[in-house]
């Protein structure tokens, strides 16, 4: 079964209103450029994005839907990096976007737990701050656990290098970072990739997402830095 | 409080980043928190046997900036890296399995505070917006040995080195050894111990200009450059 | 129990698997146990669209058995298969995560007994040893399909499709479809419904060999084969 | 920091009596058959076996240990084939050997818990079943979940098809199995691989074991595989 290989403006015409959107990327890597700029052209509203910042100052990123105002709630970890100004800092001040901020690797884990049918992980990390205010305590034998719930998603947009016709995806580099956990724990995942191969041509012992996690396709990626401007 | 005239010249952030290197061992298994630490990666090579994990996907990478811009090659502070032999690539949920899982021989993280316990404050300022957790938390709690560095004092002469933080914590009693730019400090102990000292500073001089309680180390030497 | 005589021969193992294969949609991804549910995946080929996920490692496996034997290209009954185009492999934590995940549409799972209630039996005996759990509970009870696949009645003709379990269970309420040599029976609407029946059997000579509360569907077919 | 290369007899020689020992494999995949006959051979005792099954009947792969009485424990899932005549249920009903059996995914994925430092699991799998009985439950939105501790080991047997000087592994078909996870959650693991290349050799989007979990390598693999005759 192909999978479908759409434009990111027909990819994206079906997220409605409220939806729930993973949005995958770290830094300047393994972004869904194409896709991101397709929703906000669609403009879908009261969006939920789990990703894993507040976005960037420098580059086009998710950034491009807070500044549109279609997001409503922010579910991260590394929200505004110290002595940056990007506008969610100044939305969730005016009360017009909520953030929930989890330490990294807990924001990862859930989103694997999502995708991995678990319902609950008790965790250490966390333990002794401000972030385990609040939060529910389970003890494992004495000591005591953090009880974190897995994220899910309506939607997933992923970014990766290659796809084959399968939908089977691998990465580049550092791209990889939250795609491939975002990837499972979603109703829908679209993958923007750089390039699609018939399937049978990406050796199965080097996929890193396996094509029945993903629903549709688009080629986008490098050719969107570029033409984004945000890759010389 | 009164600032007094430093005794002699701190340390440059390089000469604090070399200080660090120096505590690295081979086959250590290391990360390197943004800012300052990231410097550290500059005293190291392939020979030295540590492998650096950064926690966006990357185990043994090499030091940030001279590679060619990638931007799918970068640290967590999105600097350009390069591979060394031997490295690997990782998601998040992986990374961070090795960070959790213990398999972090040792983290080199920028400070805001240090108590006189080992607490750590790093992430963020009340007041200042919402910040940044970042992995900060996840690496301070799971690393087997946490370095700190940071400069002693902060704008005014106001002490970093405390009693108890009064920033939001990042870790309670996670910091194994802080380098800072007139000492070097450990709580194996559950005290914070003076073990080293900058040309031309004493163990009162340090003790002057932190809230902290110290205590020498049986042998205090010079800062090992 | 009197044991009658059947009023027409039932199926063979070959075209209960047939009947199986011809219940799973082009897309769907697919687990199957071992046992006759392996036979479905003689019943497929690459433009059926269907992905066979086999729980030791493999999405997009082809039926066992043609290929040559290579130690580590096997169904999770130890036989060989091959890999068809898009395949890819994973460790078991990958596996699994895509069972209990949802991510499979269908599994298709030989049965001791099913009761009424699509509750499944199929892993142990008890007094008959340790037994092996293995995969079946994770995907029984994960699945979002499953088939399960049987002969209708033991040995001496005792009912397999009952009004409570006697074996221990795999799941509770999870059997959708039931494909044995007799009949099919669908469990969606909380009852036992039979929608289909072999060739020269009627729903009152089935009902006579379970021992499960039986309905008829309001439209009663032939075994689509 | 090029990893010990040894011959399979140095590399469990200090593996002590009493050791919690991981070991790889699912049916003829992947299964480290140098490390578990040298283990064997030195008659370490007392053992506690994590591994998938209880043995084999057709192959010699850890059987060998439970049949030179070595082993007192076995954490597995698939414990006795039906049908199949293995020594572990005789050792069982003898008192022998204690034999914990559970899900092969929660199986699985304990271990992976186990090296990604996460201190319980909260999963539905088993509910309404025998193995739910006196197991510990806890509710997350009001769902009872069952509590799954993770598991570890002193030392991991594993197996990959091929190493680079540095530890990195890849590995070959299902031969994966419960290798990758297991050589990330014991204090000392032994990875037996076909070869050994140069790092730098592997490509690095292609590892699917980080180095920095081996401690020790031994060539044996599939070499071994034809010395002991399962592999024509």
């Amino acid at each position: 079964m192909p999978k479908a290989l759409l434009s990111a403006a027909e990819a994206v015409t079906d997220i409605a209103d409220g939806s729930t959107v993973m949005v995958g990327g770290f830094a300047s890597a393994g972004i869904p450029y194409a896709l991101i700029h397709a929703l906000r052209d669609r403009g879908a509203r009261d969006l939920t994005l789990i990703v894993n910042s507040g976005g960037s100052d420098r580059r086009p990123d998710h950034v491009v839907l807070l500044e549109a105002g279609l997001v409503r709630r922010v579910i991260c970890s590394y929200a505004v990096p110290p002595g940056r100004n990007i506008p969610l800092e100044a939305l969730h001040q005016q009360g017009l976007v909520e953030v929930e901020a989890m330490p990294q690797g807990t924001f990862a884990e859930c989103i694997r737990a999502g995708g991995a049918g678990i319902g609950g992980l008790l965790l250490r990390v966390g333990l002794d701050t401000e972030y385990a205010e609040g939060r529910d305590l389970v003890d494992v034998d004495g000591a005591p656990h953090l009880l974190e719930r897995p994220l899910r998603a309506d939607v997933a947009l992923v970014r990766a290098h290659r796809a084959d016709t399968a939908g089977n995806l691998v990465y580049r580099g550092m791209a990889r970072n939250f795609n491939p956990e975002m990837a499972t724990a979603a109703d829908l995942v679209i993958a923007e990739v750089d390039e699609v191969v018939d399937a049978g041509t990406i050796d199965p012992e080097t996929v890193v997402t396996p094509g029945i996690y993903i629903d549709r396709l688009v080629v986008g990626g490098r050719a969107t830095e570029i033409a984004l401007g945000v890759l010389a | 409080m009164t600032v007094r005239a430093d005794p002699a010249p701190r340390l440059t952030r390089e000469l604090i980043a070399l200080r660090v290197a120096r505590l690295l061992q081979p086959g250590w298994v290391v990360n390197l928190g943004v800012g300052l630490p990231t410097m550290v990666a500059q005293f190291l090579d392939p020979e030295s046997g540590v492998v650096l994990h950064v926690e966006s996907g990357v185990l043994g990478a090499g030091p940030p900036g001279d590679p060619p811009h990638d931007p799918d090659l970068i640290d967590a502070g999105a600097r350009p890296i390069a591979l060394w032999p031997g490295a690997s690539l990782q998601s998040s949920s992986e990374s961070f399995a090795a960070v959790r899982g213990g398999h972090i021989d040792a983290a080199v993280l920028g400070a805001m505070e240090v108590s006189e316990h080992g607490d750590l404050a790093n992430w963020r300022r009340p007041g200042r917006g919402l910040g940044g957790i970042g992995g900060a938390i996840d690496i301070a709690q799971s690393a087997r040995r946490v370095v700190a560095a940071m400069a002693h004092t902060g704008p005014n002469g106001v002490p970093r080195l405390v009693r108890e933080c009064s920033l939001p914590l990042t870790g309670r009693a996670c910091v194994d050894v802080l380098v800072t730019d007139v000492a070097l400090v450990r709580f194996d102990s559950g005290d914070a111990m003076v073990h080293e000292l900058a040309e031309g500073w004493s163990f009162d001089d340090v003790e002057a200009i932190s809230e902290a309680r110290l205590r020498p180390a049986a042998e205090i030497r010079a800062l090992d450059l």
